[in-house]
């Protein structure tokens, strides 16, 4: 576990949200097997220190495209659970006001949050656009976005690192290497395993970071953030991890070889976090089951409000087409 | 046929009855394996078609098992530089079948398609014998990018052929004569019919020639031309509107490029009434050119206006209510074909 | 209006005479000037843009030198990633014009159009108001890569509009309404006007309103309903026409989606005999939305089948005797019309 | 100047190919000048080295897909200079029969050519295609392409090598880095000037070459063919050089600075060929002027024929567009 400079609170912050996540995905997963879902959606289990580690590195004004895999980082960036229950089971106070499905499409400028679309790996040259709209403006701001492995063998990986590099953009790409997308393991993917390879060729930073380690992803997403800040341009970062669960809520992922889970389920994220602040000292058992305690009360709280609100009008159809 | 929302992520059946009924999805899946055990050029590729997973929606399970990797092959995420290999195998003789995830991912591999494949026997004769296999259509809540039915850009575009089966015999037929056609055809399969739609599907080599309609439900009074799942939905008003006396046509085009031309100006010259019904946005789609043949071409048979149904000028929106919105079904069917009889 | 082969790659003159008669691509340039100037959120970006190059038909010389490297973009060739990066700074405000160097490499960046840009603001209300610049059309003996008229895609592709000005004085005002328009608007230019047809433009701040069509000739006897080069064909035609004693009235539909169907339901009862003309590929093309929505909806005012000319359903030929062949002219119309008046 | 093992004969033939492919060259500006010309051309200046002792690699059996530049290519590969012309002059007799544009569209599967398309880089994945239909039964084929170093920017470019590399196909690419793509210079296409690093994050090897040294690309093509043939998977190779004349006919090029162009001019390819050829006394002065001349006669023949032959059918419009 690396250690960097944070505050025993911004410790318990970050758990906090990783729990938040993590407890959100239990009962999502829970509602969809119970038959109460719309749709599909994305476990998220194994993510949360990527998210929310990546997120926190950034301050309010600094824009965050998130992907499929980062709840962490919509709840805090500020997307409340009910807005985002609402978003999965399609209903009006939904993100997306029942128009986009699972985490897809859950924009928010006021909140800097560019929603996410299912064709794979899109935020990332709109991410670049973010970042080159303050380079125009002169403003000292950064954007971040994510991809997973599998959407870095995509062409938009490569155009939008090149122009980054040229440009000189105050980029951070973080690839979520999480071994397959969907059912193809990596090797099946590309020939190196290490995503960070590319930077080199760009003549950008690459680092490769533990995914499951939420300071060190904060620590190196932090890095990144202010040299793009400061006029030194992208990064690449490859943050390593498993998918935990199935792609999505039908995959029960047969295909993953159970002794792989299994040794990653022992650096499960936030059980990792967990040992680690009681270990040093930072909170004990007790504070941590508060704040699971917390977690579950506002999830709970959420998918009730959530589930009781209402569908759109069917005649607001054909609304909000055009700007 | 219901909208059953679990369409698509069960094992398909293999065993097959006497009677030979089998949902939609598994006459693609024997359409697939029986031509790939005829024809060694046969192959298929795609996003986690490989393995025991055999693809989403489970179409080509066990395929690697029998055929071989070499035969089944898993891509990455790159769609627009896997149909361009598709290109290149076919230019070589090989039948590759492209397997797009969903339909709605296939414009990521639009320039593959549009420019490359569809020109190349034209400009210098090198044909491309590739199909893209496209899980099309919704009513399903997946919402804008798991819905779409985008094959208005396909048919407006020279060099290609695009099919649309919306029968499990016709999904055996017209996919067998897809690998077997020389050039770059695209097959787009209802994701909606998939385990909700079963039928008779004939044993062994059954080919539906590309380029011919098909009269569904003969009738006098009015013609209803459509295609894919909403087939079902026509027929369905079809039914009602015959309690009320009203003599419904309805002509499944099963090709929408190249057009049976001949059988939709028979059916709009035979009844003088003609409404076109598809799932895809109405505005500039398929429908249009089929209203638009019959304006110039069957103008002094017709007794009313042309009358079209489809998909709203909006992505697909997911929520269930205002996909129901969005998507034409058997009631508004059943509603126009009332006002147009009584015309 | 000739179509000059030359219609290019020499500089765009910058001296505007006192009764300001300008060339169709001086009108763009002094469009896209003159609002760069008005307002600081504008940029252009795309390949070759920059320097004292200015894009391979001029049309930003000089714009570097005026405006610095922060709003004059050379891109790299990569159309899919250099639009998404457009998309996410009209996220944020600005408003990029984009050049395409051909309308034919539009489909390269199909995805970051019609999936993210078109989709983003029913989605969760994100306004993406940039603007795509794509020189379209042939008739100049420039092949199959140059000379696609690909707007029935777009057309058919929710969230998007789409304008394709006839004339020096449209071209600046759908410009700056497409600019200042916060939706993503694909703007369709015609290479053979370039520097073949000159016309007065309005001074300063000029705009056509989108979604208007402009009734270019009036006229009783039948209607002749295009866009872009074709226009000039269709009102030289016209003019052949009113020789003969036949009135032909002339829309120039300027805006393809929104279609200003008002305006051609209009002339359509009015004349009771259509013909629609565009250069793309007839087949599935606008002109199947128009014919569709006219046998719809001004069906009991028509005297005569809808008629439709366009391109063939084949890539643009190179060859002068076979881009002939495919593609409409005044001759063409002349023969339609003439028949038309006499169903 | 590298040496390798080609016997002299084998060095007069590379000469020719040269030689033909500029006096071809020359001859077609000059065409084009005299307004003799049908729609836009690409001059070849400074390319024939990487067209040429590329293709010379190649068995017949191997497919190549060259690019716009790669004039020499086609000549070599038996695409006759008369049939090139026709395709420039829209004849019937052309490579398209009229159907597409200058070195556009010129396949011709006898002679194992795939055709090139305007849209940048499409033959990269085609013949990545190709390669695995040699693997798909099992033939030592190889294929062999080509693109700019502005098609390098192309998100094609990274898909291609990415499933070239996982699918070890037999596939060589040749990037021709010519410091321009069109009027934008390579700093801004790209910030490191080596295209050839991303092979690394590949895991395949890549390798520059001086692109003005006939015998220098011959050798790497070679040796990266024969390691395809023999199941050694792909590899990049990038050929420096310069485009001596404008992107297209009617572009001055005024943009690329004077002294650069001199730069090159005193490395051009075929001059220094010819010196190498003569000061290693593999041949003489006269014996090359004879070449040139056999080169001449062979182009205005070709030319003579072309102009003569007739302009296709419009009655034929229709055909082919289905095979
Ligand atoms: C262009 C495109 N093709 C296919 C898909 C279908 N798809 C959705 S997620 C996915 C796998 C993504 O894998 P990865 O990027 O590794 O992310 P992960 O799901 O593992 O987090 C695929 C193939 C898509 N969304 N977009
Ligand atoms: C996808 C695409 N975008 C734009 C173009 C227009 N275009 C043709 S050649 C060219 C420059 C190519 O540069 P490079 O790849 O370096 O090859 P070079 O011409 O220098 O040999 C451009 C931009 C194209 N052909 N394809
Ligand atoms: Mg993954
Ligand atoms: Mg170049």
């Amino acid at each position: 576990m690396s250690t960097i400079s944070l505050t025993n609170e911004q410790r318990l912050e970050l758990y906090y949200w990783m729990i938040l996540t993590r407890v959100f995905d239990e009962n999502m997963v829970a509602l969809w097997k119970q038959g109460r879902g719309v749709g599909g959606t994305f476990s998220q289990r194994g993510h949360e220190a990527i998210s929310v580690g990546a997120a926190y590195a950034l301050g309010p004004d600094d824009v965050i495209a998130p992907m499929h895999r980062d709840l962490g980082a919509y709840l805090l960036r500020g997307i409340t659970p009910q807005r985002i229950f609402g978003n999965l089971l399609g209903r009006a106070s939904g993100v997306s006001g029942g128009r986009d499905a699972n985490l897809h499409g859950m924009g928010d400028l006021n909140l800097n949050i560019i929603g996410f679309i299912s064709h794979l790996t899109h935020s990332l040259p709109v991410s670049l656009g973010v970042a080159m709209s303050f380079l125009y403006r002169n403003e000292a701001r950064v954007a971040l976005t994510f991809t997973g492995d599998g959407g870095s063998s995509a062409g938009l990986f490569h155009e939008t690192l090149n122009m980054a590099a040229v440009w000189n953009a105050p980029l951070v790409v973080i690839v979520e290497n999480n071994q397959y997308a969907y059912s193809t393991p990596l090797n099946q993917q590309m020939k190196s395993p290490n995503i960070a390879d590319h930077a080199a060729a760009y003549a950008i930073p690459g680092v490769i970071v533990d995914g499951n380690d939420v300071e060190a992803v904060y620590a190196v997403t932090r890095e990144a953030v202010e040299r793009a800040r400061q006029g030194g341009g992208p990064t690449l970062i490859e943050a390593k991890t498993m998918r935990m669960l199935g792609h999505a809520i039908h995959d029960g992922a047969e295909y993953v070889p159970r002794e792989l889970l299994a040794a990653w389920e022992a650096r499960d994220p936030v059980q990792r976090y967990r040992t680690f602040l009681c270990e040093n000292g930072i909170t004990d058992e007790d504070e941590l089951a508060e704040l699971t305690q917390r977690a579950e009360v506002e999830i709970t709280d959420a998918i009730a409000r959530a589930e009781a609100s209402p569908l759109p009008d069917p005649a607001t159809v054909l609304d909000g087409v055009y700007a | 046929m219901s909208t059953a929302s679990n369409f698509g992520f069960s094992d398909i059946e293999t065993t097959v009855d006497a009677g030979r009924e089998l949902t939609y999805i598994a006459a693609i899946s024997e359409a697939l394996r029986e031509e790939m055990r005829r024809n060694p050029n046969v192959l298929v590729m795609g996003e986690d078609v490989a393995g025991e997973f055999g693809g989403a929606f489970k179409v080509t399970k066990g395929f690697e098992a029998e055929f071989g990797a070499r035969r089944v092959i898993n891509t990455p995420i790159a769609e627009l530089g896997f149909v361009g290999a598709a290109t290149g195998m076919a230019l070589m003789g090989l039948r590759p079948v492209i397997e797009m995830q969903f339909a709605d991912f296939i414009s990521t591999a639009f320039d593959s398609i549009v420019q490359f494949a569809a020109t190349t026997h034209y400009r210098w004769n090198g044909a491309v014998p590739w199909v893209i296999r496209a899980p099309a259509d919704g009513g399903i809540r997946s919402g804008p990018f798991h819905s779409q039915n985008p094959e208005a850009w396909f048919v407006h575009t020279p060099g290609l052929k695009v099919v649309a089966p919306a029968t499990p015999a016709d999904a055996k037929g017209l996919l067998l004569a897809a690998i077997r056609d020389d050039n770059p055809v695209i097959y787009f399969e209802s994701k909606p019919l998939y385990r909700a739609l079963k039928g008779y599907v004939p044993p062994g080599d059954y080919v539906t020639p590309i380029g011919q309609a098909h009269v569904a439900r003969a009738g006098n009074d009015l013609s209803i031309i459509t295609y894919g799942a909403m087939l079902h939905q026509a027929l369905a008003a079809a039914e009602r509107l015959a309690s009320a006396g009203i003599m419904a046509e309805v002509l499944d085009l099963r090709t929408l490029k190249p057009l049976d031309t001949a059988a939709i100006l028979a059916t709009a010259r035979k009844t003088g009434k003609v409404l076109i019904v598809h799932a895809a946005n109405k505005l500039a789609g398929v429908g249009a050119e089929v209203a638009a043949l019959i304006a110039e071409e069957a103008f002094e048979w017709l007794d009313a206006p042309v009358q079209r149904i489809g998909g709203l000028d909006t992505p697909v929106p997911f929520s269930p209510s205002l996909e129901d919105a969005y998507r034409p079904n058997a009631e508004k069917i059943y509603v126009a074909a009332r006002a147009l009889a009584a015309f």
